[in-house]
């Protein structure tokens, strides 16, 4: 489809990336830091904006692709892998980058997640993890610590431990797994560079509080520390998780494998499919 | 074609066989309809088959015939069991009477009452008995002889179509075939037959072997999707295997998805970047896909769903037909949600019909619903070539001069030029939200009903042509159905003309949006309408009533599947209207 | 009430509240309504937010009366800005005219044309400066201060009102914040008010402060639900956090579900169990319910889904109201699956009607959807007490002689008795698979069309009683309604009324069955009718049109949300109706 | 609400938990042998019928409830889990067992399972597992192997690695997981009834073959061996799956946690909620 638009090579600033909408964010949420780091990861990369497609679902964080000057579609809640693998496996020439938050992906989202991790369609999955429903004024999400009790849909607490994203995609298998922090720009844009580069699933989990809701999370600055070493050993990545509090942040795995490719045939015209129908005697 | 010489001949002609799973009728049937069909036969045949995964009851009922047929008659002309195992449980498909001949192995078990109260000639033949007369010899395939002899099939035809179906295993079970073949054919050598397939006058014009589900594929293909994804589910699952042996022979794609939330909005996506999509389920899996539609019609996503319905609500009859997913095709969105809604009446038109529908939902840039049903989408039919039409996937696409470009722009006939990813200029964010015309999100009540109206012009300016409905006939007595049942109602009607009766049936293919004007014009002189559907609610009733005033003299014949609807049952009905109209 | 002599005494009032998020104008709103209320009014706060999630553009729209309000007037009598900020967006709902006055503060923008335009006095108020004089002032208190002195509100109530409202927060923050009150009642003293609310006399009924959603959580209970399991989604998570925090309270539990397929498939999980069981969602999470709401239908378990209307389709306008959702209410299974449907049509009717749902569903073993709106579910309102009803969840059980027991027995009534677990003899597996009375599975069209004949009588049987709708008036013109724009039809029928029309008012309830027999009846006198619905696609007056004959001159008055339908609206659709009738 | 059910002491043998059913199963299918070990299971720990509830999905296997004599509910494709959750959540009184089969669980229903081992509601999950949909007449499932070409939907193979049934549930937080074999049918007996005595979430992933789709199944009996010895170590754990190849049986993970109990508080009537309405000044 594409090899017909002509390309030209012009050197786009991060700035060229950011659309001139007016974030719906407050002021002070850790998603204008993930916006920041992408423009610049996508300036570095050297993509053009008509070449990447930006896949959200619905959230706080969802809304990021408008606020870009990609393509994007802002789809429905917990369905944003789903769209991005459809549109991955039938336009290989795009870069595409599925986007979201905890609840998105990891709640009604969870079965998807799973299976993209299995399924290694080439895109890359940046969560804005902020153990919380932002857009819906702060209920619990899959992350969130069993004891919170801020809200009001679980007043005692979730009565269950956390999800744990890093430990999930590593048994479903998926072959780039990062963590990253909304308040660490240059480290976050160069994972998400990375993350981008990789050929195959590339899941970056991403710290990035919700001041509203979660105004404690602005001490997460302080317990956020660089970690992972990456390596290509399964167990290496679990035994890396089990001393992890959830505040490590790197490439904790990376180990390529082949990306999904639907089936290939040798190509014959809709004519000769039709003969196959023909009554022969 | 082999003589016998004391049956009547005829030019066409009903049968069914029934059996266990593992007595292999549904081959049988196949091998029969594909060998008629080689002797320059029309033909179909349907399945029937009971819960049991495999190996439980079955049943392959055939119509052959010198003209072009797609529905059973009332009754067979020849039964054959190999066994009885809970074939009562399709005494309401089956129908014998005193014309009919009854072939059944007496080894298995006892003739049901509704066989020996039927008045049905009864014939015994010991088909267990005769598979121990050549090694590797079939029940089934003993059957297929012994049915050809007795309706007088060209030897020949049979036994290359045998060698055809079998020709990937070998040598030895084609030659077992070949003379369980003839022992069918020596078993039936001293019996009367039912009627005696008439030799078709040669040339004959060119047919198709092909199912409604294989048909939906082609028709996708042909309107130009080069993607699928899909979740398996019975009765639709041979659209997606089509789909999955023959995109990717067309550069295409077909993913297997996790779930129909998976796979409606994987279609969704790669419809988003320029490829039509289609996916295939049944009501259930209709039913999840429910959300993912009302995004495709608020973000201008084409995109084609195939749903071959089944017995419901829930998960109902899997294996079994009905009508009554209408409702949901149409109604079922949250907010105002207008779409296409299509149905096949014919295997040919499933062909047909979904290229159509490919074709609006790219023009429109809106979702189709298909709606098949199993009785269309499992049997299998000799038939004519479906004609080819010219409809392709062209959607309105932004141009070269992108300056400015508003994705979601006000356009006069409703339809805004999309951008697809890759195009400079272009880049927009499609989205769920109501927006204004550059795509933006928007809580204001002015854009949402710009928007709003928009997406109905889009639909009341565009012209469907002629298709919407196939017209036949006139006078003041009508017919008034859509899909499947439209093929006893064919046959119905064509049974009313043969008696005389000035008689004129409608059946809708373009449900959504209906075309109310011409639909009225239609009934013009209509006085005495009878409604056709087969569902328990009478939805098809109910959705005409919401959009147009029905003649006060208005029967409905609605049935819930898998009880049939034959062409008997709606000349019966059209009777009581003629009838009530004399009283 | 405070003495203000030069202005004009009055038992109804009209305000609203603006400002960017941050500045409190719902907090400000609510105080008001709470202080009004506590100075024996009535009143209703309606909440209009933009898209941002914090911070953003809000207008806090009250109404004060002395007899029961549950609609906002056309106009306002007070518009106060605490600043502009994208005031605009709510333009077409804070109608100013000549007899309004309307308070800004100079330094927070200009004066948009729509005010300045309209003819309303102006009046400059520096909130944000005022907020200097006290130390931990703010503006939105300043602001309550203020308008409470303009209208007449009694100091103490307010003052009382605000020290419970903050009782939580410390004495620092009550004291800045009757600081604020005093600052505002000063700022008041030398302008010329509005209208001023007289006192009302007492003793005075008793009142309740309820939002429509909590109404909603409390009809819940009151029918006897003990569980939820839900996924947040605007705007029904007020429903489900009121009932997180009430049904412990009540031997009941909630669980938050990771997702809408989670969180029915537990409620039928409770209700199979014998727990009467309810969830609250809106469209997007509505339309991931239908699969199992089919289910619920096939396999006759009650469950209560309440569906707080937002507009659509797909993520639509997810703060705003709209009256869209009808169809797939009524709709959206596949397969023949009528429900029951029902809207309440004032906020102390989202307690009645939600009660009665729950009465329904269980005595009828069916899915019930409640179709509440936002504009319902979100406004806060001083009401009379909901009237208590004896409408509890009574599930015809097993009895103990479970002797050859089956599940689904085909019920004279439709109503087959259902065991639970635990009842020793009742054992029986529910499926969503065709069925015989037994329960086992079953491929047959006449076991399939057994339950489908008992589902459908036990809704024509069932005496629903006089609830199905409330009616009022007579004579040839009548208003036909539903839900939340029963509202202002009520107010507009009163305005014509008091013009000398007799007109008649219909707010249909129960919406699925539909009682068209009564509905005929009812509108036997009409000759001229009008249909008030907020959607853009008629989907209520195509829903009456497939069920009962409309009178020749029907008209229809459809908006989309949130565009405004107020009482001059439905005033000048009737005058329409009427004029046309003279010409 | 069945405090007021009299309960009378009875001794029942397997088969009374036997119904009169005849399975729609293929002669052959390894779901009878899980339906005999379930009835053995039962009778074993000595449960009524009456006070026992199994809830399935759609498949073959999840048609088992209405073989057995115990309360059943057949539900839509993938929601057992979330049936089974509200049941025992709102009836703690009873013997709550979830089933199905790998498609079941593992495709549609794959989120309900994450949340479920996480949510640990007192109920037992036994996940027929044949790495085929048996239903819809032989697909490709989660657990398929990436290069079985049996199935007309994906004729070049899966194109993706299996889903890994045990290190999921163990990375989600499941306290109990363990391994059967429907043709091993005392030990599987044996698990089951662990299982079901186990407080909390118990999966069991149950090798059944499909002998229709999947007839070199029957080849598993002899890679089938016992070898896991339960550990309330994760580590320990996920080391035993590192080694493992699929067809050890035996319980991989017991490590009882609080189950899940949703808020509770002091009981009020109703009149003193709606008291809390009321207008005061
Ligand atoms: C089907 C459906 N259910 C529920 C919602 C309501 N909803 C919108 S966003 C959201 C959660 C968002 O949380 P997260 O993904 O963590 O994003 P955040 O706002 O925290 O960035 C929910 C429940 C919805 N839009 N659609
Ligand atoms: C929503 C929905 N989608 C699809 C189906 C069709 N379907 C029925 S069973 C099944 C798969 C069953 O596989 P599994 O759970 O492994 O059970 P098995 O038959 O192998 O025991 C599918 C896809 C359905 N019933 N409902
Ligand atoms: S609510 Fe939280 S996540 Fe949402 S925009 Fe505000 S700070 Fe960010
Ligand atoms: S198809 Fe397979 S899983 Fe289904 S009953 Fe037959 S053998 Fe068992
Ligand atoms: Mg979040
Ligand atoms: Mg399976």
């Amino acid at each position: 489809m594409n090899s017909a638009v002509e390309q030209q090579i012009r050197i786009l600033g991060h700035k060229d990336f950011k659309s001139d909408y007016k974030p719906v964010w407050c002021a002070g949420c850790g998603d204008f830091g993930v916006l920041n780091a992408l423009t610049k990861a996508m300036a570095a990369l050297e993509l053009s904006p008509e070449n990447v497609a930006m896949i959200a679902g619905i959230g706080c964080s969802s809304r990021i692709p408008a606020y870009t000057t990609v393509y994007g579609f802002h789809g429905v809640h917990g369905r944003a892998l789903p769209l991005a693998a459809g549109l991955a496996v039938s336009r290989p020439d795009l870069t595409v980058i599925a986007t979201g938050g905890d609840g998105d992906g990891f709640s009604i989202g969870g079965n998807h997640f799973l299976h993209a991790c299995r399924r290694n369609v080439n895109m890359t999955y940046l969560v804005m993890d902020n153990s919380v429903y932002g857009m819906t004024k702060g209920q619990a999400s899959p992350t969130t610590e069993c004891d919170w009790t801020g809200s009001k849909l679980s007043p005692q607490g979730t009565h269950q431990p956390p999800l744990q994203p890093l430990e999930l995609a590593l048994a479903a298998r998926a072959p780039f797994i990062a963590r990253a922090f909304s308040n660490s720009p240059n480290e976050l844009a160069r994972i998400m560079t990375e993350a981008i580069a990789f050929e195959g699933f590339a899941f970056v989990q991403i710290l990035s509080p919700c001041i509203t809701f979660r105004p404690e999370q602005l001490g997460w600055k302080k317990r956020v520390h660089d970690g992972f070493e990456p390596t290509d050993d399964r167990a290496a990545a679990f035994a890396a998780l089990a001393e992890d509090e959830g505040f490590t942040t790197g490439i904790l795995y990376r180990a390529p494998r082949p990306r999904f490719a639907p089936d290939r045939r040798e190509p014959v015209d809709i004519g000769a499919i039709e003969k196959r129908f023909e009554v022969r005697s | 074609m082999s003589e016998n010489p004391d049956n009547q001949s005829t030019s066409e002609l009903s049968l069914a066989l029934v059996g266990s799973g593992g007595a292999g009728v549904m081959t049988a049937g196949q091998t029969l309809l594909d060998a008629a069909a080689a002797s320059d036969y029309y033909g179909l045949m349907t399945r029937a088959t009971g819960p049991q995964i495999r190996g439980g009851e079955a049943a392959a009922i055939l119509r052959l015939s010198a003209r072009p047929v797609e529905c059973q008659d009332d009754r067979l002309d020849l039964l054959v069991a190999i066994d009885w195992n809970k074939a009562e449980r399709f005494a309401d498909e089956l129908i014998v009477d005193d014309n009919s001949l009854v072939v059944a192995d007496p080894g298995q078990g006892e003739v049901p009452a509704w066989i020996t109260d039927s008045g049905a000639r009864l014939v015994e033949v010991p088909f267990d008995a005769l598979t121990r007369e050549f090694r590797g010899a079939r029940t089934n395939t003993i059957a297929v002889g012994l049915v050809a002899q007795l309706i007088g099939l060209e030897g020949r035809d049979v036994d290359a179509t045998v060698r055809r179906i079998l020709e990937s295993k070998g040598a030895k079970l084609i030659e077992a075939a070949l003379a369980g073949l003839e022992l069918g054919r020596t078993a039936a050598a001293d019996l009367a037959g039912p009627k005696r397939l008439e030799r078709r006058p040669e040339p004959v014009e060119p047919r198709w072997l092909i199912t409604g589900n294989e048909a939906a594929g082609l028709g996708a293909v042909r309107g130009g999707v080069r993607f699928c994804a899909a979740y398996p589910i019975t009765p639709s699952t041979e659209i997606q295997e089509w789909l999955a042996a023959h995109l990717p022979e067309l550069g295409g794609s077909l993913v297997q998805a996790e779930d129909e939330l998976a796979s409606i909005n994987m279609c969704l996506g790669a419809s988003f970047g320029g490829t039509p999509a289609i996916t295939a389920t049944s009501g259930p899996g209709f039913s999840l896909m429910v959300e993912a539609l009302g995004l495709a019609t608020q973000a201008e996503i084409p995109v084609v769903v195939v749903d071959v319905m089944r017995g419901g609500p829930s998960t109902g009859i899997p294996t079994r037909s009905e009508q009554s997913d209408l409702d949901i095709a149409v109604h079922g969105a949250h907010g105002d949600a207008p779409r296409l809604v299509l149905a096949p009446n014919s295997i040919g038109d499933c062909v047909t019909t979904t290229q159509w529908a490919v074709h609006l939902a790219e023009a429109l840039q809106s979702p189709a619903v298909v709606l098949s049903d199993q009785r269309l989408g499992q049997a299998r039919a000799a038939i004519a070539p479906p004609p080819s039409r010219d409809w392709h996937a062209q959607r309105k696409l932004a141009g070269n001069d992108t300056a400015d470009y508003r994705r979601f722009t006000d356009a006069e006939d409703g339809v805004s030029p999309m951008a697809l990813p890759g195009m400079p200029g272009g880049e927009y964010t499609a989205t769920g939200l109501s927006h204004m015309e550059s795509a933006r999100p928007s809580a204001s009540g002015m854009d949402h009903r710009r928007q709003l109206d928009k997406r109905r012009r889009k639909f009341a300016q565009f012209d469907f042509g002629k298709h919407w409905a196939d017209i036949d006939g006139d006078g003041d007595l009508w017919v008034l159905t859509w899909g499947s049942t439209t093929l006893p109602a064919r046959e119905a009607v064509a049974r009313m003309r043969d008696r005389g009766h000035a008689i004129g049936l409608i059946s809708i293919r373009l449900l959504s949006p209906l075309d109310t004007e011409a639909l009225t014009e239609a009934l013009r002189s209509c006085r005495r309408l009878l409604v056709v559907e087969q569902s328990h609610g009478g939805q098809f009733h109910r959705y005409l009533r919401s959009h147009i005033e029905l003649p006060a003299d208005t029967h409905l014949l609605a049935r819930p599947g898998p009880l049939n609807i034959t062409p008997g049952d709606i000349v019966s009905g059209l009777e009581e209207l003629t009838l009530e109209d004399a009283a």
